[in-house]
């Protein structure tokens, strides 16, 4: 465990490190599974919306095409970030995986500024199953997207206290793997919730 | 020692068909169309298990009184196989081809089961309505305008379509003499065909757990002559009261009522929900005017 | 792997941003038939995933790739499994 | 919730007995560790390891209480149905215990139970020093223990839940179950289910990555590959059930409508997920079992697994089958012909490579030479047992006929004819195999077969007559029966078939200590002369599992270097890097437990508090240094020398 392979990136350099990477993948497989779940009941309830609204009725698209734009954006920069770590630019790693993290709270606002509008129209998590299904969907990626920021936060303060290593930049990979597949699962959302539902 | 492993489950079948006081069990003893073709598919299917059980148990008692430690010179090394490609075939196809085979039987008799008993000519199915709440069967005659609960009577000589749902958790209505059981949902209708071709009477139950009192969520089911239908259902029209709001929601309120009848049914204040596909959306249609103009506002 | 130029990330971002415009008509030609809208969706979504997964996750980069490529397709087939099972059996079945 | 409804349950008799019990029971525990000074040393060597084959001790002794536990349960149930009308039980204990009974064996007896063998044998199997992450092993360890302790505490405080391990809605909703009972079944399993979930991931990684040079997946022992298809399936059925119980969680603390019967709620949907996952769950359970009679077959006839290659193949479909197939848990809700017709077939497709396995092992023993050891006879009984179940499966899978068994007690002696003889036999066959391993003596044999005499023999005495109850029409979860249905007979042969079974199992037990006075020492590492990897090392097997990791030429590397003489575990000693023991996860599962408690009564400061610890903890991981320790060559020279007892 303790020989190293230098030809590698940083952050393939241990054994340990490989695992961990090869153990995100899987958990990854893991996610899509959680969201293809959530998937599935949303749709199967979508038009179940008792005497609730529809998703017609409450779906506004400039917000969502910003929340788009910000994330395929911000998972762009967050690529640039790993390349630069790759090319030992540890500054402008940072600066690129700033500007992600700082995305991603633009995206958090216009989410909760959307669930706002929502609830002040009187469409809660409790109005109808679809409100349901669609408030627990949103919120499942929305929670993913907070709890990245923190992670993400975590791992820049290490980054800036003991600089690029073996260890963190292995952090920093398997971040950006996490914050690239948040980005895949609102592709979903953005195509089968908002598009298909103005429709 | 090993042996009379196997022969054990053989004994405790015996044992218990005698224990159970030789009568046929109640699958076996079907009172109707639907349930027989059910049991002919059951008896068709244990005999078929039977023989595989047969194949797996010959094999085991073979291969542990041959090849057993205590039977082997003391030097016998066993060879090394890796496998063989012929009898692995033979296992693979010919499961395959019993499966198939069965999977057709079982597309075959779902689909008679879920369909008007034949042999009744072109006589419409009488419709009953079923619907469960805790822990009491309505039954809601529509055509004769009558509602009993926890019995139903039903005439033989007439295919008998029963709609099924639920004031609460999901039940499952089941007379196993007359037919399989179907699930009893709030939201979606469910339908069971059957006809009984013997008079008698019938136990019928909730067999999908419900809570407390389901242990006790019977009803009898009595067929009859058209005859005596017909009188029954006079009967009921001329001497039971008419079953109001007040007095169905009581009934919903109360676990255990016993027997009852009425000269109405509740389908008329409180009507069934819709059958699957276009539930979800009655909500919708019950809704109210002002509500419509609420949610226009939404936007 | 050392050059300066992340071509591969600047080659996705352009994809991605492409692919949802054309994800977009669906909403912007009304009348469109339904399964063609649907159809689009799919391609669209699904060729984004694989921009992701591809460019920017570099999942093919390691002696790794055949088990990662097993692993994420398993998830997906049991994801769609889930989803067309869960429409099946609660929607479309009856 | 007042006080006095908190402790309600403690009101029964039974139930307060039962509370009285586990308190005196955890009292004697603690003086006793505190009278010999034992508390030092059990949190040294115990709670805060990261060694998997001690974490796989600790998730095996507690699956052993939990398979008292729930077969108390299960004796309770058998003694209330032995005769008709009878009052040992009223409704609400009755439909409270088969809940319980029937969670804590599928997910507090049967999961940790195999998950213990994994964590004790994989690693040992492929050559490693230990799991991918010690660390995580750990904390799946303590959030399954977490868990198999919030649903024993509902037991006491609050209720616990009643209806049914399916958990139905609406029945399982707040407005037929208002009490706690059923918030209790979503966080125990919530939280043991996400341990569940970072096993599978673990194990996937360990298999994957962590083989010894030159073991190519084809070379791997089938125990070994049946545990990598268990996990895979494990990683991908789990997220469902997460994601099932946290909609149940909303539905019942938050007021949303998923299940609900107005404003367009789905009740079948529950069912839905939970067969989701709850289908590829019974194959989680099984698949392990069928790579440990793999094992124990081979071991014992004293040949090579026959057509390795099929039982792998096998195994990959029915990974693949089992997502297939749920749907044939609720023929009975009204779809069409044509969608239980594909549901049908698809079951009875697993038929074939279950099939394929069976015979297999029974071609194994052909030409053999077959000892009948404890562990063997497990195995042996397995196969024309658990036949029986796997028949009557297929049976139920006809979609018409299940009309007439669905809900009935045909269906309880199906799956318990299918989990006891797959399952539970499977285990303790595990159990009796590879206890010299571990504690480096034999379990006594005379004393292991007479125990299974007595639980094969009761088991069959037990079940058995429920098939024939069911095709009479006895429904299942029916605390009483009246007397004129006939029932009554055939249920007291049941009942005394379990208490026959429970005398087996005691024996089992006694057997630990008996042995633990009399069993002679082990020297060899071998007590079986086995062929897989595990048995190449010493009895009890050292930290860091092997001084030189032996490099893998084929399968059954060691029982063809054993029989030319080779000593694949020679070669030059190098120190080892191995991970620091660590009690977080202990501390994080203990919090994670009082959040999910606080949670269950809605009680929103505590779920705050602990919630927001829990990330606390997280982020320590994150800024923790932590690199672990070096056993130098000379520690490990004089470890070696004295397990090998001087060779
Ligand atoms: C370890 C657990 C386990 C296993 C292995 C199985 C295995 C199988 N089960 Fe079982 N099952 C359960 C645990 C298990 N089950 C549980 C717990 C429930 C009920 C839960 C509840 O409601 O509470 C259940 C319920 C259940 C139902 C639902 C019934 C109902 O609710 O009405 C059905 C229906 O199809 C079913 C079918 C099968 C089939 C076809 C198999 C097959 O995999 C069996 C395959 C094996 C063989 C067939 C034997 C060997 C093969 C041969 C010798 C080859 C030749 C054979 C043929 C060609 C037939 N099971
Ligand atoms: C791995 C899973 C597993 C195992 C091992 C068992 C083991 C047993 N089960 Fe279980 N069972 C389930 C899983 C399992 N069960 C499930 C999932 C359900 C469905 C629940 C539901 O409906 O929601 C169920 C339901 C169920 C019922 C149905 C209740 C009903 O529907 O009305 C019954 C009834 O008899 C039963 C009986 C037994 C018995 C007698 C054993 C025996 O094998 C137990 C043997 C163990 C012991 C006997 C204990 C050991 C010894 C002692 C405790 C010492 C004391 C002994 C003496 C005093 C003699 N089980
Ligand atoms: Cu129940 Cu649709
Ligand atoms: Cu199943």
């Amino acid at each position: 465990m303790s020989k190293e392979n230098t030809s590698a990136p940083l952050e393939y350099r241990t054994h340990e490190n490989e695992m961990k990477i090869f153990g995100f993948w899987v958990f990854l497989g893991a996610e899509i599974v959680l969201f293809a779940t959530l998937f599935s009941v949303y749709f199967a309830l979508a038009d179940r919306t008792g005497t609730g609204p529809t998703g017609k009725e409450i779906f506004e698209m400039p917000p969502v095409l910003i929340e788009t734009f910000v994330l395929l954006t911000s998972s762009f920069l967050i690529g640039l970030g790993v390349h630069a770590m790759r090319i030992g630019r540890k500054k402008a790693m940072m600066v690129f995986y700033i500007i992600t993290l700082l995305l991603g709270l633009v995206f958090l606002g216009v989410e909760i500024n959307e669930f706002l509008t929502y609830i002040h129209d009187g469409a809660t998590i409790t109005t109808s199953a679809f409100m349901s299904a669609l408030m627990t969907l949103l919120g499942t990626h929305g929670a993913h997207v907070t709890f990245g920021f923190l992670w993400g936060s975590a791992i820049l303060i290490q980054i800036k206290r003991h600089g690029l290593n073996a260890k963190t930049a292995n952090k920093a990979f398997i971040f950006s793997l996490y914050w690239h597949f948040l980005d895949v699962v609102w592709i979903f959302i953005f195509s089968f919730v908002y598009l298909k539902g103005v429709l | 020692m090993k042996k009379k492993v196997l022969i054990l489950p053989f004994v405790m079948a015996f044992l218990t068909l005698v224990l159970s006081g030789c009568q046929p069990l109640m699958i076996f003893d079907p009172k109707g169309p639907n349930a027989r073709t059910l049991s002919n598919t059951i008896i068709m299917s244990i005999i078929v298990m039977l023989v595989i059980l047969l194949v797996v148990y010959v094999l085991l008692i073979n291969m542990l009184s041959k090849y057993r430690a205590s039977k082997q010179a003391p030097d016998y090394e066993p060879p090394h196989e890796e496998g063989s490609k012929v009898l692995e075939v033979v296992w693979t196809v010919i499961p395959i081809l019993i499966v198939t085979a069965l999977a057709i039987v079982t597309v075959f008799t779902t689909s008679k089961v879920e369909k008007k008993p034949e042999g009744y000519g072109n006589k419409e199915p009488l419709v009953i309505y079923a619907s469960s709440s805790n822990w009491k069967w309505h039954f809601s005659y529509p055509e004769q305008g009558v509602e009993t609960v926890n019995y139903v009577n039903i005439p033989t000589d007439r295919p008998i379509e029963f709609r099924l749902y639920s004031f609460g958790p999901i039940t499952s209505f089941w007379i196993p003499q007359l037919a399989g059981q179907k699930y009893a949902m709030s939201d979606m209708l469910t339908k069971i065909h059957l006809a009984a071709d013997q008079e008698g009477s019938y136990m019928g139950r909730n067999s999908n757990f419900s809570g407390e009192g389901f242990a006790q969520m019977e009803f009898e089911a009595q067929a009859m002559s058209q005859k005596d239908f017909d009188e029954w259902i006079k009967d009921v029209k001329a001497k039971e009261p008419k079953l109001t709001e007040k007095e169905f929601d009581k009934l919903l309120k109360t676990s255990f009522v016993g027997r009852k009848s009425y000269s109405s049914t509740h389908l008329t204040f409180r009507p069934a929900p819709m059958e699957h596909g276009k539930h979800g959306k009655h909500d919708m249609e019950n809704m109210k005017d002002k509500d419509m103009e609420g949610m226009d506002m939404s936007h | 792997m050392k050059e300066l130029f992340p071509k591969e990330h600047v080659l996705g971002f352009v994809g991605s941003l492409l692919l949802t415009l054309a994800a977009l008509t669906v909403i912007m030609f009304k009348g469109m038939s339904n399964g063609l809208a649907m159809t689009i969706l799919l391609i669209t979504a699904a060729a984004q995933a694989l921009v992701q997964l591809i460019l920017f996750m570099h999942i093919g980069e390691t002696d790794d790739k055949k088990s990662l490529y097993v692993t994420i397709i398993y998830a997906v087939v049991v994801g769609l499994i889930t989803v067309f099972g869960t429409l099946l059996a609660m929607v479309w079945g009856y | 919730m007042s006080f006095d409804e908190l402790f309600a349950p403690m009101k029964e008799p039974m139930i307060l007995a039962a509370g009285i019990s586990i308190i005196v029971g955890a009292i004697a525990v603690v003086a006793g560790l505190t009278y010999f000074k034992k508390w030092g040393w059990l949190y040294k060597n115990w709670l805060t390891t990261v060694d998997h084959k001690k974490i796989g001790v600790m998730y095996v002794f507690v699956a052993l209480i939990m398979l008292f536990r729930g077969g108390i349960d299960a004796l309770l149930m058998r003694a209330q149905t032995a005769i008709p009308e009878n009052g040992l039980l009223n409704s609400e204990h009755y439909n409270e215990i088969f809940t319980t009974h029937g969670l804590i064996m599928i997910l507090f007896m049967a999961m940790p139970f195999i998950i213990g063998l994994m964590n004790i044998v994989v690693p040992l199997q492929i050559g490693a020093r230990d799991v991918a992450f010690p660390r995580l092993n750990a904390l799946s360890f303590w959030l399954f223990a977490a868990g198999a302790g919030l649903l024993n505490v509902s037991f006491v405080i609050g209720g616990s839940p009643n209806a049914g391990w399916t958990a139905y809605f609406p029945l399982a909703g707040t407005e037929f179950n208002p009490g706690v009972g059923n918030n209790y079944y979503a966080w125990a399993l919530q939280i043991s289910g996400i341990g569940t979930l970072m096993t599978g991931i673990n194990f996937i990684t360990t298999i994957f990555k962590m083989r010894a040079p030159g073991m190519k997946l084809m070379k791997m022992p089938m125990f070994t590959w049946s545990a990598l298809i268990t996990n895979v399936i494990i990683t991908f059925a789990f997220p469902v059930l997460t994601v099932a119980l946290a909609l149940m969680t909303l539905d019942r603390q938050f007021g949303t409508k998923f299940f609900a019967m107005q404003d367009g709620g789905m009740d079948m949907m529950w069912a839905n997920l939970f067969w989701v996952w709850g289908h590829p769950e019974v194959y989680i359970v099984i698949l392990p079992a069928f790579g440990i009679y793999s094992e124990i077959i081979a071991t014992f006839a004293r040949k090579n697994l026959y057509g390795y290659k099929s039982m792998v193949m096998s195994m990959v479909i029915i990974s693949l089958l089992s997502f297939m197939v749920w749907a044939h848990h609720f023929y009975t809700m009204g779809h069409g012909v044509m969608v239980n017709g594909v549901f049908s077939t698809t079951t009875m497709l697993i038929a074939v490579p279950t099939g394929v396995k069976i015979f297999n092992w029974l071609l194994t023993m052909r030409h053999g030479k077959i000892q009948f050891t404890t562990p063997m006879l497990y195995a042996l009984a397995f196969i024309p047992i658990f036949t029986i179940g796997g028949v009557t499966g297929v049976m139920l899978a006809m979609a018409s006929a299940d009309y007439q068994y669905h809900n009935t007690m045909f269906l309880v002696a199906h799956f318990h004819y299918v989990l006891i003889p797959g399952v539970v036999f499977g285990v303790l066959a595990g159990y009796h195999y590879w206890w010299p391993k571990i504690f480096g003596f034999r379990l006594n044999e005379k004393l292991g077969k007479s125990a299974f005499w007595f639980i094969i023999l009761g088991f069959n005495i037990a079940f058995f007559p429920l098939f024939i109850l069911g095709l009479d029409g006895y429904a299942r979860r029916m605390y009483t029966y009246s007397a004129d249905t006939g029932y009554g007979p055939l249920n007291m042969v049941s009942f005394l078939g379990a208490l026959m079974m429970g005398v087996g199992f005691i024996l089992l037990c006694y057997n630990i200590y008996y042995s633990f006075r009399h069993s002679p020492r082990e020297t060899t590492g071998d007590p079986w002369d086995a062929r897989s990897l595990e048995w190449a090392t010493h009895s009890p097997v050292p930290e860091y599992n092997f001084a030189v990791v032996p490099k893998i030429n084929q399968l059954d590397e060691y029982w063809f270097a054993k029989k030319e003489g080779r000593d694949i575990t020679a070669g030059e000693y190098e120190r080892i890097h191995m991970p620091n023991n660590s009690s977080a996860p202990m501390w994080m599962a203990g919090v994670m437990f009082l959040f999910a408690f606080f949670f269950v009564f809605s009680v929103w400061a505590g779920v705050i508090v602990f919630g927001l610890a829990t990330l606390g903890f997280l982020a320590y991981r994150s800024f923790e240094k932590d690199d672990g320790h070096y056993i130098e060559v000379a520690e490990i020279v004089e470890t070696e020398r004295r397990l090998g007892g001087e060779q």
